[in-house]
């Protein structure tokens, strides 16, 4: 009679261990506003005189980078706030694609976000007085996930539409090179 | 002002659900008929022969299989309880055709979309710039028919309002309807009856039934735009709804504002609800737009982080929006 | 003409068989136990633990396992009722809130519910039927990994914050890959593909049992009616798992590969899933009811004294419930906005299926009446199941009506309808069950007064829990709210109840306080304690290895009542090889031997490679295709057949 | 026994297979490039071009359509089917940009005008010298932003030469004036504002001492509308909005539509519900024709916003339609809707040409147009009544046009809603024929038309209105119609509506066409063939493999040195072209609003870069 006991303690002390590993599923839902000190991503191939400054990573990008709610918010968010009539699912068409490995301003969620907030010259609107940290965060973790560089298990395979391009749970991750002046 | 929350089944306050009573009263009888039968059959079976604690010793077993009378009771039995199904199938068929029956002729036809954890009302008119948007709250007539198509923009939903009529889903890719004909002036609260996600408990919406006068009162308000701020810290509240974050996902009719994701605030103070689980008032007002998070948690409604003066004007401004 | 060489075969064979050890005249009494006890005993140790056939172990682990699968998800209804204790209450937020009533859900219906039930009936089917092992004993070994592992994947997700917030029936959208982001819903998904396995596998022991492995003599007509009400359960298992099987992995392949199984847009449905989730949703309930009225019978007859009024018909009921069950799933969506004819089709179905209980009901009454019942804690349960279980069912014939159910479905009134039909009509005659056979399992009896005690205070605490249920349903509270506003009237219904829950919880755990006590220092239970008439009880108490010395005759319904001294008995079966007696199905007359499997490891090999399989398929598609090799492997040594050692046997004559 | 079901299941793959492979659609696998004649020129009386909107051929091109009825058709003949195959390469020029290339080279007395798309240089060739060198450029600078609200590519669909000045519109909704001879500014204008998302690509008109300039953004929930500005100073004459109320689209007691689905008071707000038409597109983003002798000015009005039709009930008056005004006054003759409460995007834009056509006994002056929405009309230019309506493709989305009430019977299965896709809808948004105008020839009486043959598959879903983003609520999916071409050059005779020849193409053919007197058509291919056929009978005669694709009008002129020189800018792009100039990955079949699902091999077969190539008979 005791032999399942110890057995369902020792399933139990097992599972409490691993709670903090994992917060792919932690839904956060606030955060403090934009705040004019916080510091911008910056595009990647900047020229650093004088040698490269060691970059802090943005404390805010472990909360969104593989969180599957925060890529979910952003994926409603893509759709609502209109990004898909110019960046498509990805493919691009008024706006540039997002599915591939060019990242003309920075592929890094940070540097998304910047380009989310600041806007950029070719047409890129700002969003920065629409939108809150918390939306563009999750925006810029969606947008990562179109060239599928979050892991597997945070992503959505579909949404409830027209299927378009092939799942996001199915897709390699594009490796993420620096920008493609030459297509301004 | 607080509102008379009248939620109960027993409200009685339209055609449907007078028929709901009436044949609920019916079954309740029946059953508790039923009911009484089967506990005296068990407490006169357990007193008449009880045993004391006697040991229990396998000699005292007893083969005692034919028992006619008995026999008898259980063809009895089996009678009565099949009639007594038959009869209920066949009041509750009766009902159900006289309810369909009734929705055939309707002169009134509004379309309600549920959302994730709000309901988009839209009022149809022959005549389509006649057609009203509002968000959470009916107006109905008295006494008129009214036809509301049923329709879902992310998961299923139930729209139920239990005084005036019986709950039907939401179904995305599916257009499902409800008649409903008020007989009783009043407020009745309904609430989403389907699981639909975090805020399934905050869905609710109320169904305002006027006299037909009032009604036509209340639609052509709707109608009109909203009235240009008129005080300075109104008009600073215009200024940050209209250029800020609000008109992204909200409506008001008369400024820039026409976002369609969110519910469209053009007379949202004359509203008697908010955020579909509030009543309207300057409290809620300020809890809510300061931080929508606190109150329904996974809203879509985002938390802005408000400076208090701006709080201040845009409060000012949504409680000019009468 | 025999051919001579074959003659001389038969004749060495004979010589060699007469040498086999048997149980017979020349072999019995205490040395003859003493072999079998060495021939049918388990291999020591944890390895022997783990590699188990037989089904007393079995069945114990099922039901000791269901037990604690039940604390948990009322442990989980405890935290769900103080938060509902009073309007606007925020001791628990709206996403843990939704993750409590999904796992209550779950582990209620998947984890306790169906295991616990086929749990006494993998214990106590065979000691009823008077053979030495269930039939596929491997089978049934897989089947509890299957369950465990299925238990622990779900309670694991949960205590790693990825448990399931999408209810226990998981309509999509809402769980489909946009709403439900993560991996919560591929959990919950998974978990039904361990539990409908190891409830298939648990089914199809029970039918080979049932069938085939009956002593001689008991025919179907002199089946003990539990064994008949776990003959239909078994079956309802085989036709309607295999549905929730097809629409939780379509539900899985949507959300991992982007199939548009649920897709409105892409002309899929949200409703497919309501459909083949209820065309299993309603038999399960049914699989949950129709044991405990097996158990009722098997109560009922032992404490009136009298056999159950009305055997055919109480059979005939059985079996025609367990047909009905498959022909009225549609009640669970009469809100959907399907054209209404078809419901009134659903509405008689609903009304229909309510006939063949009551019968059942009044059998029992019938021999109540005509008994001379006594009222041991048992008997005290049974009462308690009938003046619950009608409630429940009448509330039942109720919404079974389109126009009523409209305005009750999703309501509390509905919460108080299934928590009457299931407490009532399953919890309430297994807590029965249990105190019945308590002695058989441990040897020892349950104490009455704590058991009276224990029945009074489940019995009101369950009145005050549900009964202000239905008027807080009928006020219009809606199921599945994390809270509710004041002044709609909801605030004393929901407050009764809280109190009423702990009242229920503290008589579970006065039930378990008191199985525990009586564990180590209740009474020694006597040969036959109840006075009881089928064969479970012509053995020892707790039974040996292998069940019976000799495998009992069977001449009448009621064979303790009717044996004047010791039982008649058949002999011949093997003493150093592990084997059972099969019988014709319907006449029950001795057929064949049949080997009965070695303890082994596989059977727990296989599970670890399925589970696994299972798992890693929520992660990758390729899980599947790699997944399998092990699965195959385990499975083939698992089948692998050793060479006969045996000699070719005749047929008895 | 084993035998018969062996002989039973090999008979029922065989059916299998056969049934599957024929039912793809039922026509013949036509040979790409080379023409089925349908039937013949038709002989005796035959449909001119109206007499006073196109005066003799000066040899110049001024304007786009060739001349105010649009004919787009040369008076030389020193090129003929004979000797087209001896055309060789005058010169080339290249234009420093890399988006689609739309317009047509101007030529004005020995100067080549061209108008680029974004950033929109203006240069300035010097014809009378050999290589013709640059004389100047002018460069407006338009907002960079405005690329991010030009939801078709960043195009310039041309520019117009009058009285001394040059007249072109820039990507960011201003309208230029600009000195033929020294390439100064003379006044510039501010039409649209990109906040609100609307910018200008079409090419103006310049008539009657007027500018008429409409704005495009109808993905961008913009309102409407078509302005004329005085030519000499830029100042705006009347504005005439296509929703609203009555006084806002200068309709009064002069307006008299012909069919009573167009009559009633403020139906441009009527029809829309409430606040929608102030965000209901209706843009003017095509082609204008204008008839001197009535003073009336032509032109269709773009699609709806947004794509979702059930955001929108109602006819949405005045979108997907024709109107006549009064080019002095603005006010509105009579209006035709095309398709109202359209379904699939399709703009009324094309291009209108002005004919005169026998009807019995004597000439009646009437329009043609092949509309989007695949039906080839002809309709009296003083009322809008509707003669004849034919579809000159594979249409489905429609059941016809019924002549009495004028209206188009749509096809209720092809209907699109909110929620759930709609599958192999023909045309696809772009239409049977998209903004690419036809040539009309006098001397053959038939219209040159370069089409698409496309089918699609639409999702409406719910569209959220934001000022300057896109408002559109659709996904779609387009894909080669019947025959598996995706597009095709068809000669349409107009009187008898039927087809005279047709030339199947693999791409769309997105470039305008240009006839001849010498009986030669040109027309362009998107994978960069610059093609001549028999105006009688399509055959190929000459073709010229250019350095990217062609969407560029083709134009025909007299050098200074008297030869007939045939002109044409390559430069692949636009919408349907969008997966190259914007370099769109071709994984994503939705993107460019459904087009790169049609067009992913379209990299492999033409890069960007817009060239200018001008031709002549080799001495």
């Amino acid at each position: 009679m005791s032999s399942p006991w110890r057995v369902s303690l020792v399933a139990i002390g097992l599972a409490a261990l691993a709670l903090a590993g994992c917060n792919r599923e932690e839904r956060h839902s606030r955060s403090k506003p934009i705040g004019e000190t916080v510091p911008a991503g910056t595009s990647p191939d900047t020229i650093w005189p004088g040698g490269t400054v060691a970059q802090t990573a943005d404390p805010r990008a472990r909360l969104y980078d593989n969180n599957a709610p925060a890529i979910a918010a952003g994926q409603q968010l893509y759709t609502q706030m209109n990004c898909v009539g110019c960046h498509s699912h990805g493919g691009g068409g008024m706006g540039p694609a997002l599915m591939d490995d060019q990242w003309r301003y920075g592929g890094r969620i940070d540097q998304i976000a910047t380009t989310i907030a600041e806007g950029r010259p070719n047409g890129m609107p700002s969003w920065r007085s629409k939108l809150t940290e918390d939306q563009i965060w999750k925006l810029a973790a969606y947008v990562r996930s179109l060239s599928g560089q979050p892991s597997k298990d945070a992503v959505a395979s579909r949404a409830e539409s027209m299927s378009s391009t092939t799942p996001q749970t199915l897709t390699p991750r594009e490796p993420a090179h620096t920008s493609d002046t030459a297509a301004q | 002002m607080s509102i008379q929350h009248y939620q109960s089944i027993f409200g009685n306050a339209a055609t449907e659900t007078r028929q709901f009573n009436t044949l609920f009263v019916i079954f309740l009888v029946v059953c508790a008929i039923m009911y009484l039968a089967v506990i005296a059959f068990l407490i006169l079976g357990l007193v008449r022969r009880r045993r004391s604690d006697a040991a229990n010793t396998v000699e005292e077993g007893r083969h005692h299989d034919s028992n006619p009378r008995m026999q008898a009771g259980l063809i009895g039995w089996a009678a009565v309880v099949g009639t007594g199904l038959v009869a209920l199938a066949i009041a509750s068929f009766v009902a159900d055709r006289s309810m369909a029956v009734a929705a055939a002729h309707e002169k009134l036809s509004i379309t309600v979309t549920a959302n994730q954890w709000w309901w988009d009302v839209q009022y149809n008119a022959a005549d389509n710039s006649k057609m009203v948007r509002t968000a959470n709250e009916i107006h109905l007539p008295v006494g008129v028919p009214v036809h509301i198509y049923l329709k879902s923009n992310d998961v299923i939903h139930s729209f139920w309002v239990p005084s005036l009529a019986g709950k039907q889903d939401l179904i995305p890719g599916r257009e499902n309807d409800i008649t409903i004909t008020p007989r009783k002036l009043g407020i009745y609260r309904g609430q989403c009856a389907e699981f639909c996600g975090a805020e399934h408990a905050k869905m609710a919406l109320v169904v305002d039934v006027d006299s037909y006068s009032d009604f036509i009162k209340w639609w052509r308000h709707q109608l009109e735009e909203a009235a240009p701020p008129a005080t300075p810290l109104a008009k600073a509240g215009y200024a940050f709804v209209t250029s800020r974050n609000c008109g992204a996902c909200h409506a008001i009719a008369g400024t820039p504002a026409s976002g369609t994701v969110g519910p469209d605030l053009t007379h949202l103070a004359s509203r008697r609800t908010l955020a579909a689980s509030m009543p309207m008032g300057e409290g809620n007002l300020y809890g809510w737009v300061a931080d929508p998070q606190s109150i329904k948690p996974g809203t879509r409604m985002p938390t802005i982080g408000l400076e208090p003066d701006q709080l201040h004007a845009v409060v000012a401004y949504l409680e000019t929006l009468k | 003409m025999i051919p001579q060489r074959v003659k001389q075969e038969d004749e060495r064979l004979a010589r060699e068989r007469a040498k086999l050890a048997r149980d017979g005249p020349k072999l019995k009494g205490a040395k003859l136990e003493a072999r079998l006890e060495r021939t049918w005993r388990r291999p020591p140790g944890i390895l022997g633990w783990l590699a188990t056939v037989d089904h007393k172990e079995i069945g114990r682990r099922y039901i000791v396992t269901a037990l604690i699968f039940l604390a948990l998800g009322g442990a989980l209804a405890a935290v769900m009722r103080l938060q509902l204790a009073v309007p606007d209450n925020n001791l628990v937020g709206a996403q843990r809130y939704n993750e409590l009533f999904t796992m209550h859900g779950s582990t209620m219906m998947f984890l306790f519910a169906v295991p616990v039930m086929e749990g006494v009936a993998v214990f106590i089917i065979p000691l009823m039927l008077g053979t030495r092992s269930t039939a596929f004993p491997r089978l049934n070994a897989f089947s509890y990994y299957m369950y465990v592992f299925g238990g622990l994947l779900l309670w694991g997700a949960f205590a790693l914050n990825i448990g399931p917030d999408v209810g226990w029936f998981a309509y999509t959208p809402l769980s489909g890959p946009q709403f439900s982001p993560g991996k919560r819903a591929d959990v919950w998904a998974q978990m039904i593909t361990f539990t409908e396995v190891s409830a298939l596998a648990a089914a199809v022991v029970l039918v080979c049992t049932i069938l085939k492995t009956r002593a001689p003599g008991m025919t179907l007509a002199r089946m003990p009616l539990f064994a008949w009400a776990m003959l239909v359960v078994a079956v309802m298992i085989i036709f309607s798992m295999p549905a929730v099987a097809l629409c939780s992995s379509m539900l899985i392949s949507d959300r991992l590969i982007g199939t548009n199984f649920y897709n409105a847009y892409e002309h899929g449905d949200a409703l497919l899933w309501q459909h083949l989730f209820w065309f299993f949703g309603h038999p399960e309930v049914y699989i949950i009811f129709l044991p405990a009225t097996g158990f009722v019978s098997v109560i009922t007859e032992t404490f009136c004294r009298r056999p159950i009024f009305a055997y055919p018909v109480v059979v005939l009921a059985l079996i025609s419930t367990g047909i009905l069950a498959f022909g009225l799933w549609v009640h669970h969506m009469f809100a959907t906005g399907l054209p209404r004819v078809g419901y009134s089709f659903y509405t008689s179905a609903s009304m229909t299926v309510a006939i063949p209980t009551a019968l059942q009901i009044f059998c029992w009454l019938a021999t109540m009446w005509d008994g001379r019942p006594r009222l041991q804690v048992p008997m005290l349960y049974v009462i308690g199941f009938i003046v619950i279980f009608v409630i429940g069912g009448l509330t039942g014939v109720i919404i079974a009506s389109v126009p009523l159910d409209l305005e009750l479905h999703d309501t509390y009134f509905i919460v108080a309808h299934f928590h009457y039909v299931l407490i009532g009509g399953a919890v309430f005659p297994l807590l029965g069950i249990l105190t019945y056979w308590f002695p058989k399992i441990t040897g020892r009896m349950m104490s009455e007064t704590l058991g009276k005690i224990g029945f009074w205070m489940l019995f009101l605490g369950f009145q005050l829990a549900f009964f202000p249920m239905h008027f807080a349903g009928l006020l219009g509270m809606p199921r599945r709210v994390y809270t509710y506003p004041a002044g709609l009237g909801l605030e004393l219904p929901n407050l009764l109840s809280t109190v009423g829950a702990f009242v229920v919880a503290s008589a579970v755990v006065l039930f378990v306080i008191n199985g525990l006590f009586s564990l180590y220092r209740g009474t020694i239970a006597p040969q036959n304690p109840w006075g009881a008439t089928s064969l479970e009880w012509a053995t020892a108490s707790p039974p040996p290895p292998y069940n019976f010395a000799h495998i009992p005759v069977v001449e009448s319904r009621t064979p303790l009542w009717d044996a004047k001294g010791e039982l008649p008995v058949v002999t011949g079966l093997r003493v150093d090889e592990k084997e059972i007696l099969l019988t014709t199905v319907v006449a029950a007359a001795p057929d064949l031997r049949e080997p009965v499997p070695e303890p082994s490891l596989w059977p727990l090999i296989a599970a670890i490679a399925v589970g696994v399989l299972f798992v890693s398929s929520i992660f990758s598609p390729w899980a599947v295709v790699f997944g399998a090799i092990p699965a195959a492997i385990a499975t083939a040594a698992w089948f692998w057949p050793k060479e006969l050692k045996r000699h070719p046997e005749p047929v008895i004559s | 026994m084993r035998r018969v079901v062996d002989a039973f299941l090999v008979t029922l793959l065989c059916t299998a297979t056969a049934a599957l492979t024929g039912c793809s659609r039922s026509e013949p696998r036509q040979q790409l490039g080379s023409a089925t004649v349908y039937g013949t020129v038709p002989a005796g009386d035959h449909a001119v071009a109206a007499p006073a909107a196109s005066p003799a051929d000066d040899g110049n091109w001024v304007m786009p359509g060739k001349d105010y009825a649009a004919t787009r058709f040369s008076a030389l003949n020193q090129v003929t089917p004979a000797n087209v195959s001896k055309l060789a390469l005058s010169f080339t020029f290249s234009t420093a940009t890399s988006h689609g290339y739309e317009a047509p080279p101007l030529v004005v007395n020995g100067t080549m005008y061209l108008i680029t798309p974004f950033p929109n240089y203006l240069y300035a060739l010097d014809l009378t010298k050999p290589g013709a060198p640059t004389k100047w450029v002018f460069k407006p600078k338009p907002l960079a932003a405005s690329q991010g609200v030009a939801c078709c590519d960043t195009v310039n669909r041309g520019a117009v030469y009058d009285a001394g000045k040059i007249f072109f519109n820039t990507l960011d909704g201003q309208t230029i004036a600009v000195d033929a001879n020294s390439g100064q500014q003379v006044w510039r204008t501010q039409l649209g504002d990109i906040q609100k998302g609307e910018t200008i690509t079409m090419a103006p008109l310049v008539a009657g001492g007027k500018v008429l300039v409409g704005n495009s953004g109808g993905e961008m929930g913009v309102r409407g509308w078509i302005a004329a500005l005085d030519e000499g100073s830029g100042k705006l004459a009347w504005r005439a909005f296509n929703t609203g109320p009555d006084k806002d689209v200068l309709i009064g007691p002069r307006f008299k539509p012909f069919y009573p689905m167009d009559q009633g008071k403020d139906l441009g707000v009527r029809t829309w519900p409430p606040e929608a038409w102030k965000i209901g597109g209706g843009t003017v983003w095509g082609w204008l024709s204008y008839d001197p002798e009535t003073k009336l000015v032509y032109y269709g009005v773009g699609n709806p916003g947004p794509w979702n039709p059930d955001q929108r009930p109602g006819d949405n008056k005045w979108t997907t339609g024709v109107f006549a005004r009064d080019i002095d006054t603005g006010q509105a003759a009579w209006f035709y809707q095309t398709t109202p409460h359209d379904l699939f995007d399709h703009d009324d834009i094309n291009e209108i040409i002005l004919a005169d056509i026998p009807w019995n006994g004597q000439r009646r002056p009437v329009l043609f147009r092949p509309a989007r929405a695949g039906f080839f009309y002809v309709q009296d230019r003083r009322t809008g009544q509707v003669l004849s309506a034919a579809p000159f493709g594979y249409v489905n989305g429609y059941k016809g046009v019924d002549l009495k009430t004028g209206m188009i019977i749509p096809n209720p299965e092809k209907a699109t809603h909110a929620g759930r896709v709609v599958r192999d809808i023909c045309p696809a948004s772009p239409g049977m024929k998209d903004w690419n105008p036809s040539a009309f020839s006098p001397l053959t009486g038939l219209v040159y038309i370069p089409h698409n043959n496309l089918c699609m598959d639409y999702g409406a879903m719910q569209a959220n209105y934001i000022s300057g983003t896109p408002y559109v609520g659709a996904d779609v999916k387009m894909y080669a119609g019947p025959g598996g071409n995706r597009g095709a050059f068809t000669a349409w005779d107009p009187i008898h509506q039927k087809k005279v020849w047709e030339i199947p193409e693999d791409l769309p053919v997105w470039s305008p066409a240009l006839v001849t007197a010498g009986g030669v058509v040109f027309y362009g291919t998107m994978d960069g063939w610059f093609k001549a056929v028999d105006a009688r009978t399509g055959k190929q005669l000459w073709r010229f493999k250019a350095g990217s694709g062609i969407i560029g009008q083709p134009i025909s002129y007299r050098g200074p040195d008297g030869r007939q020189y045939v002109a044409v800018v390559a430069g692949v792009g636009g919408w349907a072209g969008a997966i190259v100039s914007a370099q769109m990955d071709p994984r994503d079949p939705t993107g460019a609003l459904g087009f790169a699902n049609a067009m992913k091999d379209l990299p492999q077969k033409s890069t960007a870069g817009g060239i200018l190539y001008v031709f002549t008979l080799a001495r």
